[in-house]
C-alpha cells in the first residue's frame, strides 16, 4: 500500500506542470485561448504530444507510450490545477481508450498512432438528447449497406465534437447492443454544431445522416467496454477535479490572508477560516478516495465500475462544497470571469456533468447497498 | 390566529393575480420563467405598465404615486408579481434612490426626479461599493471636493449592476477626509452618467453574461444642488435605504415559481418518481413553506413600524433556498446541462441550457447586498446581543 | 391572517408560564421530579386542571373549557419552554382528544370530566413494538364476549402507560379495521411495566392479556379517526418543541455571552456566533410553521394531516439542528444532566420518537409531492 | 502508488484479525457490539490478554513492550482491533501517560510504572481540564506547592473520564503562578488517588451514564519523585501527549463495523429498501472509505517521522462521522427508541434501546480531546497558514 508517486511519476508531474504552467499560469492567457475556437491552443497540445502524453495510456506497439493509469491521472491532475481546456479527456482516455480497448491491431495503429503523435484530435460521440450517462446507445443506429456500414441519428454533447478529426460513435446495431464506429470528421452526411461551454470547455450537437462508418473491431456489443472506459475516465476525471479543487483551496487561502476589510485581512474572521477548515478536510478525504480510485483502475479491474462511482459521488459531493465556498468566500470578485476562481467552479460543475452527477453516482451506490457488508479497501 | 387573508385582503390578492397575469405582456413574463436576462427595453416596458397603474411604487409617499397599502397587502403584491413572472420594478429607482429622494431630497429634487424615476424614465445605477470596500462599505474613497458651485468627483466604483443602462447614479462619495470616523464624512450624491470624465466598464461575470460595471470617474463636476440632505450625512441616507424594506427582502414567490416549473422539468427527464429527486422537492417545498410563511408573519404583524429584524433571516434563508432550488435543477439537466451556449444549436431544451448559467449567476445572491456573512453578523450583534 | 396571540391566549400564555416557571424554573427541581415515579408533580397536575389547563380542548358539556387548539398551543409551548414532565401531551391532547372525538355523550362525560378535574390520568396505548407511527392496530385484537369486549397484545411505548388510571386502546376487530376501547388501569389481564426516558419522561410496555374493554362509541373502525387526532398531536408537540428550541437558543446565547476562553467572552469567536445565528434562521422558520400548522388545526381541519407531517418535518431537522448545536456550542458542560442544555436536546430527540421523525414525514411528503404544483399557505 | 499491502503487511492483518477474534473473550466484544458501557472488569480484561500478547502499547519502546511496527501496521493493528469490537487498550495509560513516562519520565518511574500501565493493574486518570480550562487548557489553575519532599496539590479537575475506576491520576498543575507566560509554570504530577484529600465525584450525562468525574484536591501531598521530566515543563509533555498521536484519531473501524450492523437493524425494520435509508448507508460508507483511506494514507507515508497535520483532519471528520452514524441508527428504531431505560421490561431489541443514549453520548466525540472547533483552528492555523 503506497499513495505516493514514484520517482518517475514525479518527473512526469513536474514536466506536465512546467508545460501547461506556461501556457495557464497567467489565468488571463487561458482566457484568450478558450475565446476561440478551437478553445484550447494547438502548440500545446503538439507540446504534450511531443513530451509523450497523448499517447500515454497506450501499447508502444499502437505507437503510445505503454505507461499506466497512474501516469494519467497524474497528467489529468496537473490539467485540471490550471484549467487547461486542451481535449485530453475526451481525446485521449475516452475516445483513445475506446480505440485501445476494441480497435483492431491496424485501427490501434492508425489511429492512436496519429492521436498520440497530436496529429488527430479524437472525440467520442456517445451521450445523446436525454440520455444520462448510460453505456447504451439508443439514438443512433447503424446499419450495414453492401460494403459497410452507415450511421443515423444524433448526439450530444459531444465533448470537442466540432474541432474532432474523428470521432468513435456508438450506435445501435441491426440485431441490437450497442456497437463502436469510427466516422470521420469529412464524412458525408455528419453535420456538427459546436459552442462552448460555461468554463470555457467545447461540446458539439452531431447528427448523423447515413454517414458512411467504419466498425471499430468486431460490429458486437460493446456496451460493457463502454462501461469499462466511462468508469475509467471518471476516475481520471476526478483526477482532473482534485487538480482544480487543489487550486481552488489555495486561491481562496490566498485571498483570506491578503484581502482587508474593516482594517484586517479576512483570515482575522474565525468564521471564514474555520470555513476554509472544512474545505480542506473535503479536499484531504477526496484526495485519498481519487488516490484510490486510481490505484484501483491500475491494479483491480474487476473493480473499476465501482471505484468510478464512488469517487463520481465524493467529488461531486466535495467539488461542490469546495467551489461554492470558494466564490462565497472570495465574495463579488469570485462572481467575475476575470478572475480564476468562478471557472475552477465552472469547471468542477463540467465535470460532474460531462462524467456523471453526485445524484447519479448516489442512485448507483444504493442500487449495491443491500449487496455487501461493509466496504473493505484493503481486500 | 388567524390562518385566512381577510375578505379584503383576498379580493386584493385576487386583484393583484389578474393585473399581473393579463396586463403585462406574456413574452415579458415568459422571458423571466425561462430564466433569461432581460433586455433594457422589457424592464422598462413592465415598469412603465405597472406604473400607469400605480403599481411601480406602493411604498413611496402616496403624493409621489405611492399607495396608502398594509405591508401585507405589500407582501401580497410582491408575491403575486414574482409568482406571475413580472419582473419587479428596478430595484435602484423604486427601493433605492426613490425613497431616499422622497425622505430626504429638496422639493426641487423630488419633483425632478421621483416622477421619472417611478415610470423608469430615468435609469438610476447604484454607486456604493468601491473594490476595497465591500463589506466594509464605510472604507469608501471615491471623494467629492467642492468647487464653487460643483462638486469635483474622482474614484472608482464597483459592481454596478446593470450599469450600462444607467442614466443617472447615485452616489456615496467621501466629502470630509479628515472626519473622527470613517461612517462620517460620506455624502449622496446624484450623477448624471453622461457626463464627461464618467466611464462605465463591463465586468463579465462566471456565467458569461455582463450584469455589473466598474465606474470611474474623473475630475467629474456635479452641480452641488444635486447633493441629497445635508453634506457628510450621506451614510445616514444609505442605512435608510438598506435598512427600509422589510417585503420583498427574500425572493420566495419566485424560487417556489421556479420550483414548480421543475416539477415540470423532472417529469420530462422521468426524475419526480425518484424519491432521491422526490425527496429535494419536498424538503425545498416545505423549507420554502416556512419562510413564505416567516415574510408573511413579518408583514402581518408590522403594523407598528419597528424596523423588523427578521429581515436579514428572509435574506440570509431567501437566498440559500434560491441557490438550492437552482442546484436541483442543475442535478436535473443532467448531461445536457453543459449545452449553456448551445443555443439553436443544441437540441437541449431551454430549461437544460438555463440550468448552469443560473446556478452560477445565483452565487451572487449571497454576496450582494449585504452578504450572508454580514446577515449573519446581524443577526448575532443586532438580534442575540452577541 | 394574523400570527399573534389574542389578548386572552397572552394571558393563558402568562399564566401557564407563571405555574409551571414555579415548579420548574430551577431546573435542579425537575430533575428532582422526574426522578421518582410518577415522573411528575401531582400537585402541578392538580394545579393545572384549577386553572382550567387540561380540559382546555374539551366541550363545557363534556366538564371542559371549551377553548381551541390555539389555546391548547399555547399551553404546550410553555410546557416545552422548562420541559414540564406532566403528561399533557399524551393524555389530554391524544388519548382525551380521542374520547372527545368517538367517545359517546356519556363517555365523555364521565372521562373527559374526570381529566379535566385532574382526577384521572389517561394514556394511549397505540404503538406496538416495531410500528412506526401507523394508525391502524395490529397486535392487539379485540374479541366480543357475552356481555362485554376483551383486548389481548402487546402495546409499547405507551406514553405514561404505567401511572395511567385509564387507558385508550386501539385494537383489531373480529371484521378488521381498528377500533377504539376503553381499559381500566384495575383492568383484570393488564400488565405494565414502566420505563423512563433519556428526558426524565415515562413509557410503558402494556400487555393486555383477555382484559375487558369497553368500546369508545360504536365499536367500529375509528383508524381515520386515530390518523386526525395523531396529525393533531403533532402539531401540539411541535408547539412543544418550539418552546423547547426557544430555550435551548436563549439558553445557549446565554452562555456565549458569558462563559469566558482564552481571556475573553465566547461571544468573541465569530465562527461561533454565527454558528447561533443560523440556528435562530431555523428557530424563525419553525416559529412560522408551527403558527400556520396550529391556525390549520384550529380552522382548515381537512388540512391537518398534511399540516402535521409539515411541521412534523421542518421541527425534526431544526430540533436536531438547534439541540445538537446547542451541546457543542456548550462544549463540556453541554453533555451533564446537572446542566439543562442537554434534557432540552434529549426532550427534542423524545418528542420526534412518539410523533414521527423526519424520515418518517418527509416520506409521507415525498409520497405527495407531484400531487400538487405548489403549497400555497393563502389558499 | 500500490493498492494492495504486502504480503508481510497481509500476513499481520491476518493474523490479528485472527487473534482479535480468537484470544479476546466473545461476551466482551458482545458488549462492544451491543454498543454498552463496558465494566472495569471486562475492560481490565481485554486489555491482559492483549498485553499477554504483546498487543496492549505496541508504539512503547521495545524495552517497555512495545513492537517496532511501521506505522502502517500500527494502524491495521487499531482498525482490526475495532473491526472485531475489542475495547482499545485504556487510552490514559496506552496513550497518553504510558508514552510521557516513557520519554521523560526517570528510570525508576519507568521501572516502577510502566509494566503495570501497559497491564493496566494501574488505572490511570487524567487530569487536565478544569471548570475554567477547557479549550483554553493553558489557564489552568490547580497548584502544587513545593513543601519539603512534596508537593501540596490544590485546586479541582473536571470531565475526568472513568475517573471512578482510577488508582493514580496524571495531572497538569501550576507550579509557577508568576511564569512570564500562562503555558510556562505547569508541571506534570503523577498522583496516587487513595491520596488523603482526594475526592472524586461523578458527574451524571446526558445518556444517564455515569463516564466522567470532577476530582477534587485539598492539600494533596505528592512526592517529589511523582514530578515528571522539569518542574514548569509540564506543556511540553502535555503537547508531546496530545500531538503523538497519528493512529487511532479517527475511530474509522468502530463507525465501519457499528455502520455493517445498522444494515442488519435496517433489514429488520424493512427500512434498507427504502431509497431514502440506503442513501444514507450509501454516503456513509463512501465518506467513511473516504476517511479510512485517509488514514491508511497518513499511516503508510508517514515514514519520515513527521507529525502528521492530518490527525486534525482524522478527528474532526472522524467524529463528524461517528455522530451521523449514531443518528441513522436512532431514525432506525423509530418510536421504540424512547425505550432507552426499559430493560427486560421492554420488548425492544437491544440495538434499538442503545440507540438514543449512544446517540446522546457520543456528542461528546466532538467536545473532548480537542473539541473541532480546536481542530479547525489548527488545520487553519497550522496546515493553512490562516
Amino acid at each position: 500500500m503506497d499513495f505516493t508517486y514514484d520517482a518517475e511519476q514525479v518527473a512526469l508531474r513536474d514536466a506536465v506542470r512546467a508545460l501547461v504552467g506556461k501556457a495557464y499560469g497567467d489565468f488571463e492567457n487561458r482566457r484568450r485561448v478558450v475565446a476561440a475556437d478551437p478553445g484550447f491552443d494547438a502548440v500545446l497540445w503538439h507540446g504534450l504530444a511531443e513530451m509523450g502524453v497523448l499517447g500515454l495510456p497506450f501499447a508502444e506497439a499502437d505507437g503510445g507510450s505503454g505507461a499506466g493509469p497512474v501516469e494519467v491521472a497524474v497528467v489529468a491532475r496537473e490539467l485540471g490545477r490550471v484549467l487547461a481546456p486542451e481535449p485530453f479527456l475526451s481525446s485521449v482516455v475516452m475516445a483513445g481508450g475506446l480505440v485501445a480497448a476494441v480497435g483492431t491491431d491496424a485501427q490501434r495503429a492508425e489511429v492512436l498512432g496519429a492521436l498520440s503523435a497530436g496529429d488527430r484530435v479524437l472525440a467520442f460521440a456517445h451521450t445523446e438528447p436525454g440520455a444520462r450517462w448510460t453505456a447504451a446507445a439508443a439514438a443512433v443506429s447503424a446499419i450495414r449497406r453492401d460494403d459497410g456500414w452507415l450511421v443515423t441519428g444524433t448526439k450530444e454533447p459531444v465533448g470537442h465534437g466540432a474541432r474532432a478529426d474523428q470521432l468513435v460513435v456508438s450506435a445501435v446495431l441491426p440485431d441490437g447492443g450497442t456497437g463502436l464506429f469510427l466516422v470521420d470528421g469529412s464524412a458525408t452526411g455528419l453535420t456538427r454544431q459546436g459552442y462552448p461551454l460555461v468554463d470555457g470547455g467545447r461540446a458539439a450537437l452531431v447528427t448523423f445522416e447515413g454517414t458512411p462508418a467504419e466498425p471499430l473491431g468486431e460490429p458486437s456489443d460493446r456496451s460493457a467496454d463502454i462501461e469499462r472506459v466511462l468508469a475509467g475516465a471518471r476516475i481520471i476525471a476526478a483526477n482532473e477535479a482534485l487538480g482544480a479543487m487543489e487550486v481552488a483551496l489555495d486561491t481562496t487561502v490566498g485571498y483570506l490572508g491578503s484581502r482587508k476589510q474593516f482594517g484586517v485581512t479576512l483570515s482575522h474572521f474565525q468564521a471564514l477560516t474555520f470555513r476554509a477548515a472544512d474545505m480542506y478536510v473535503s479536499l484531504e478525504t477526496t484526495r485519498s478516495l481519487v488516490a484510490w480510485a486510481s490505484m484501483v483502475l491500475a491494479e483491480a479491474p474487476e473493480q473499476v465500475i465501482e471505484a468510478g462511482s464512488r469517487v463520481g459521488l465524493k467529488v461531486a459531493r466535495a467539488g461542490r462544497h469546495i467551489g461554492l465556498e470558494a466564490i462565497q468566500l472570495h465574495g463579488g470578485i469570485g462572481m467575475t470571469a476575470e478572475y480564476s476562481i468562478g471557472t475552477y467552479t465552472a469547471h468542477l460543475t463540467a465535470l460532474e456533468q460531462l462524467y456523471g452527477n453526485g445524484h447519479e453516482h448516489l442512485g448507483r451506490l444504493v442500487a449495491t447497498v443491500g449487496d455487501h457488508t461493509e466496504v473493505d479497501p484493503l481486500e | 390566529m388567524r390562518l385566512r387573508l381577510s375578505d379584503e385582503d383576498a379580493a386584493f390578492r385576487a386583484q393583484m393575480r389578474e393585473f399581473f397575469t393579463t396586463k403585462v405582456p406574456r413574452q415579458i413574463r415568459d422571458a423571466v420563467a425561462a430564466r433569461r436576462h432581460l433586455t433594457r427595453e422589457q424592464l422598462v416596458e413592465s415598469q412603465q405598465v405597472l406604473n400607469a397603474a400605480g403599481l411601480a411604487v406602493p411604498h413611496w409617499p402616496v403624493e409621489w404615486g405611492g399607495r396608502d397599502w398594509t405591508q401585507l397587502q405589500r407582501h401580497i403584491w410582491h408575491e403575486e408579481l414574482q409568482r406571475a413572472g413580472v419582473p419587479p420594478p428596478l430595484s435602484f429607482n423604486a427601493n433605492m434612490v426613490g425613497p431616499v429622494i422622497a425622505a430626504f431630497g429638496s422639493q426641487a429634487q423630488k419633483e425632478r426626479f421621483l416622477p421619472p424615476t417611478a415610470s423608469l424614465d430615468i435609469w438610476w445605477s447604484q454607486g456604493f461599493s468601491e473594490p476595497d470596500a465591500g463589506s466594509d462599505l464605510a472604507s469608501l474613497r471615491t471623494t467629492a471636493v467642492r468647487d464653487g458651485d460643483e462638486f469635483v468627483v474622482n474614484g472608482q466604483k464597483t459592481w454596478t449592476t446593470l450599469g450600462q443602462y444607467g442614466e443617472w447614479i447615485f452616489c456615496l462619495v467621501r466629502t470630509d477626509p479628515d472626519a473622527p470616523k470613517k461612517q462620517m464624512g460620506i455624502s449622496f450624491l446624484l450623477i448624471d452618467m453622461t457626463t464627461p470624465g464618467l466611464q462605465v466598464r463591463p465586468i463579465q461575470l462566471i456565467d458569461g453574461g455582463h450584469e455589473v460595471n466598474e465606474v470611474w470617474f474623473t475630475d467629474v463636476r456635479v452641480p452641488a444642488d444635486n447633493l441629497v440632505g445635508e453634506l457628510n450625512h450621506g451614510w445616514d441616507y444609505a442605512k435608510f435605504l438598506l435598512g427600509n424594506e422589510r417585503v420583498g427582502v427574500a425572493p420566495v414567490g419566485a424560487s417556489k415559481r421556479v420550483l414548480a416549473d421543475a416539477k415540470g422539468w423532472a417529469r420530462s427527464v422521468d426524475l419526480l418518481g425518484d424519491p432521491l429527486v422526490a425527496a429535494r422537492f419536498a424538503e425545498l417545498e416545505n423549507e420554502l413553506l416556512a419562510l413564505e410563511l416567516t415574510a408573511l408573519r413579518v408583514a402581518a404583524n408590522s403594523a407598528d413600524g419597528k424596523a423588523d429584524p427578521a429581515s436579514s433571516v428572509l435574506k440570509l434563508r431567501g437566498t440559500q433556498l434560491q441557490q438550492d432550488v437552482s442546484e436541483l435543477a442543475v442535478d436535473l439537466a443532467g448531461p445536457a446541462g453543459v449545452a449553456s451556449f448551445g443555443g439553436d444549436g443544441s437540441a437541449a431544451p431551454e430549461w437544460v441550457r438555463m440550468s448552469t448559467p443560473v446556478y452560477l449567476n445565483l452565487r451572487k445572491a449571497s454576496i450582494y447586498s449585504g452578504s450572508n456573512e454580514i446577515q449573519r453578523q446581524i443577526i448575532a450583534k443586532t438580534i442575540l446581543g452577541l
